[in-house]
């Protein structure tokens, strides 16, 4: 959500979500709520605000002192923050960018996709499985190499 | 030897066995559901991969996907634990035409041992005792009273068509037959349009006395004493023991013998165990379990063997690495199965676990993947750790099992833990004195 | 729903969601609920209001859940809250509180005694040990009866 | 048996005796100093008493303070564990004129074993092989030679008045011993004012293997085999096994049974244990701690008796249940001691344990008192807990050691589980080719 923070004083211009935001910030100050989610008229805005937990309780232990888990591919690692809609593993397989090695890829970095494309391919049992695009638009972020392994879950790629 | 196995499986019975594995040098991969990622056995494991969405037919139970997950990893082998893919043939059959080597028996040990009649048919061909009844349907009351006179009362009559207790009928002697016969049929054709009953040995007071066994599917197999499981809970297993307190060394012997032989002439591979009634001294086939058992670790205590170790070792290959003769038993263990229940109810209770503590000392064992803070998902079953206890003498074992039973703490859900302790207070229990119902009775009688 | 409990500064432009949420979080104040979800009119709304966690590290375990350690003497439950100074047990033994049965006490509770005087007398292994008052003043509790096991560092008195 | 027992001890073994007597059905009574009232033993005990502040000498050491506490509660017997009044005669000895049970050994032989000289020349008695040398001092080359030619080279003169290393000197030939003699002679003559010598066979690489012995004061006596404790730093056991890798079973029962021979003949009641230097094939006596050791578990692990269960046993009046051949040694067991040290420095690190996790499955037990959120207090020694594995071989034992050291979890103090899987990893350890220098060689080797 492209939320910027801006200063006191309010632009006219402003949307009329970003004000509603502003509006609903401004009544969890006042009413020390935690979190309001709306659905008004087709816009859903959810704001929320974090108390200052000094609990501190432990939730996860060092279970993993001598042998860590390593997941099997780096998906944990290559979620940097990029907004937009992310294209999640449907399946745990090998993902391939392009339909053969000597062939491009089935949509490059940057390039627009339209929804339903195929964008990769996910190699499971020795099936080639089709993966599309979840919507149209620009592919701005490509979290796998190919031939990589994939699970379940994992964001394979970003489209704006 | 394997080098790296795949574990098809969640829980206490991952974790059991990755540490199998671990002991015998091979790596391991972990699977896991989205709702598991912070599973212990994901923690320990070498590698894990996340297969699927909470529901276990998305994940535990996606063959694809588990398939899918040796090819990138690269696991030569499955181990698939209890439940889930454990007992399923076909899973076996993809495993195998994709030449990963599933750890268990052979495809079709599994289909014949899958199928209740053929279960029963083979079991009999075989030589293990089975129910005795009339050989098919049952049509006029002459040929009842042979069958009643051939196999003794009290003996029960159930339709062919039939389930639910809807037709049956028991008969505790030849002057209530004609009458049991007769209402059975009508009840029959009533409820299923079909009248045709059987006959077979009614059962009163049964206890589930099961034979664990060990076969190389070489035509080697021993058999590695019974297991005493007759505490239940809506055929939930809740309390089982090794030996059992009703058995001696020969019956033992006699039946071990027995079981132990078909599973050779079937060229079973890997572990398995075949269920049984137990009543007046003689024990009827139920059916077979064709794989590792919940409450395999009682075992492991009276004998000395690491079973999940001897299931990979043969399923790697190796003949069988003990005779029947090497085969000792030493002393007695309980094992109590700790779900997150509320001990009353039964009503489950996941969530988050504040704090775990597990008890321990001489003769104490804690097969659990519970760990302080970790939130137990709603979405499987309830199991959430096994106490074993061992001892030299059944009397210690109690006395040792009421002991850590005070030590075990599970802060922030409900378990199960108060119930064994309330049952370690009957002297049914004490002294052995129970059979299949006793537990639903206590149940009822306590609830009050 | 039966709103009371305005906030004083609503405006009156405002929509009829925010004015809403205004309301709901005064039912949360009113209340002491945590989250409330409303569907009104297609309009969705959701509140809520973390609670002021207390924290509740788990620091020491429950680990007698099956049989509570009983401590001998009653010295936990004793120690309310009166000020003076604490005549504590140097000891382990069984407290005695005058020089025999038929004899008066040592010191009545509410009389004055002196610095040094023997206040009572703790039996272990067979020896009488005279307990002396650590200073001056008047005897305003005494937490243990005649003839009470006693365990080290527990408050037996208390002298104002 | 006793209805109650006083525990006057602490830590893991305080919780070892308490887990005992409760499996006995006896009520036990935990003592403990103010440092120590949120301990384990303190809160799983029937009843606790605050003993005294937290130095030692003040609670744990307090003879009429843990008198009194018996009195108060009305004990009967009391459990000294080790260290702090274990071996202590006169603990012994007010106890029995309280008519108190002291659960070990009788106060004579407590103090026999007590004193090093009474205890060799108590060993040599009773047949018990001690290190060969000469009979008292030694004041010319002529009976040195005679000395030296009767036990073997090399040999070590000692300064009668010595102590600390001076006035010592080895001979590894008759060639060395003249120059040996008269360099010990001058050096002893100028530390300690007093030239004599004696002459010891000196032992280059010896094992430290020591025999556990079982007694019912009433004349009978079993063994119940050895551990080896090589592995030691500044003389602390860190490692235990059994049995020892360097011991064949004929050794075992010739040893066994000279010792088990001698306290038989010392009417020993309890538990003890020999201690022993183990060079080329020859047990030489070191002392005799008249206790319970901290390694028990290991012995448990083999022979499947409960150690603590037979001491109060035997102290209760029973006499000995077991005859030599009715103990069977099965399998291997291997005890880590876990201490809040840093494993490279071994500086002490007590403060706060956030979680711990102990390993559990087959084959693991852990002794221990911690618990998530306890505070490991600075007053008492850095022994936080026991790990003992068992299995059928060896090399079973040692592969299902590196799994359990991997799930170990103490979080919030620094612990020597490091050290442990660095060893693991040493070839010497493996084979077991280690004697009682090898630790600290190992350490200075690897320091860098």
């Amino acid at each position: 959500m492209p939320v910027k923070k801006k200063s006191a004083a309010s632009e006219p211009k402003e949307s009329a979500e970003l004000s509603l935001i502003r509006k609903l910030a401004a009544i969890l100050d006042e009413t020390g709520l935690t979190e309001i989610e709306l659905d008004h008229k087709g816009a859903r805005v959810r704001v929320s605000k974090s108390v200052q937990m000094a609990s501190m309780v432990h939730s996860a232990p060092t279970i993993q002192h001598s042998a860590p888990a390593l997941v099997v591919a780096g998906s944990q690692v290559a979620t940097e923050e990029i907004s937009g809609t992310p294209l999640k593993s449907p399946m745990v397989g090998t993902a391939y960018l392009s339909p053969s090695p000597e062939l491009p890829a089935f949509a490059a970095l940057g390039s627009m996709v339209k929804e339903g494309q195929t964008v990769l391919i996910i190699e499971a049992m020795k099936t080639m499985n089709q993966i599309a695009a979840p919507k149209s638009g620009k592919l701005v972020k490509v979290n796998i190499k190919n031939a990589q392994p994939v699970e379940y879950g994992e964001v394979l790629m970003v489209i704006q | 030897m394997f080098d790296k196995i795949l574990i098809a499986n969640r829980g206490e019975i991952a974790l059991r066995v990755l540490r199998a594995a671990r002991e015998l040098g091979i790596q391991t991969v972990a699977v896991h559901s989205t709702a598991d990622a912070d599973a212990m056995h994901v923690k320990l494991a070498d590698e894990s991969v996340c297969i699927g969405p909470p529901p276990a037919k998305d994940s535990y139970l996606n063959i694809p996907a588990i398939v899918a997950a040796c090819e990138i990893t690269g696991a030569e082998a499955v181990h698939p634990g209890y439940g889930f893919l454990s007992e399923n043939a076909k899973f076996a059959e993809i495993l195998k035409s994709h030449n990963i080597k599933f750890i268990g028996p052979s495809v079709e040990n599994i289909r014949t041992m899958g199928d209740k009649i053929e279960a029963k048919r083979t079991a009999k061909e075989l030589g293990i005792p089975i129910v005795p009844g009339s050989e098919g349907g049952v049509h006029d009351i002459a040929t009842a009273r042979k069958v009643g006179k051939d196999i003794g009362y009290p003996v029960i009559i159930k339709a062919t068509a039939g389930g639910g207790g809807r037709g049956m009928k028991v008969a505790n002697s030849e002057a209530e037959l004609e009458l049991a016969v007769s209402t059975a049929q009508s009840e029959a054709k009533a409820a299923f349009g079909n009248g045709e009953v059987y006959i077979e040995k009614y059962l009163e007071k049964p206890r589930h006395i099961e034979i664990q066994i060990l076969g190389d599917g070489q035509g080697r197999a021993i058999h590695l004493g019974e297991r005493d499981c007759s505490l239940q809970r809506r055929h939930q297993k809740i309390w089982e023991e090794a030996h059992s307190p009703a058995l001696n060394a020969k019956q033992r012997d006699e039946i071990g013998a027995r079981v132990s032989n078909a599973m050779a002439k079937m060229s079973y591979e890997g572990v398995g165990t075949i269920e049984f009634l137990f009543e007046n001294n003689e024990f009827y086939f139920i059916e077979m379990n064709t794989r590792l058992q919940v409450e395999h670790p009682v075992t492991e205590a009276i004998t000395g063997l690491d079973l999940v170790q001897e299931q990979i070792r043969v399923a790697a290959g190796a003949a069988l690495a003990y005779k029947q003769s090497d085969i000792q038993f030493s002393g007695h263990a309980i094992e109590c199965r700790i779900n997150a229940e509320n001990p009353l109810t039964f009503i489950p209770s996941p969530g988050k676990v504040n704090d775990v503590h597990f008890p321990g000392g001489l003769g104490v064992r804690v097969d659990s993947a519970l760990y302080s803070g970790y939130r137990i998902p709603p979405y499987y079953d309830s199991l959430i750790g096994k106490l074993i206890v061992f001892g030299k003498s059944r009397a210690e074992c109690m006395m040792r099992l009421r002991r850590s039973l005070s030590e075990f703490v599970v802060d922030g859900v409900e378990t199960t833990i108060p119930l064994f302790q309330k049952l370690l207070a009957e002297p049914d229990i004490l002294d052995g004195h129970y059979d299949i119902h006793w537990l639903e009775k206590y149940l009822a009688r306590t609830k009050m």
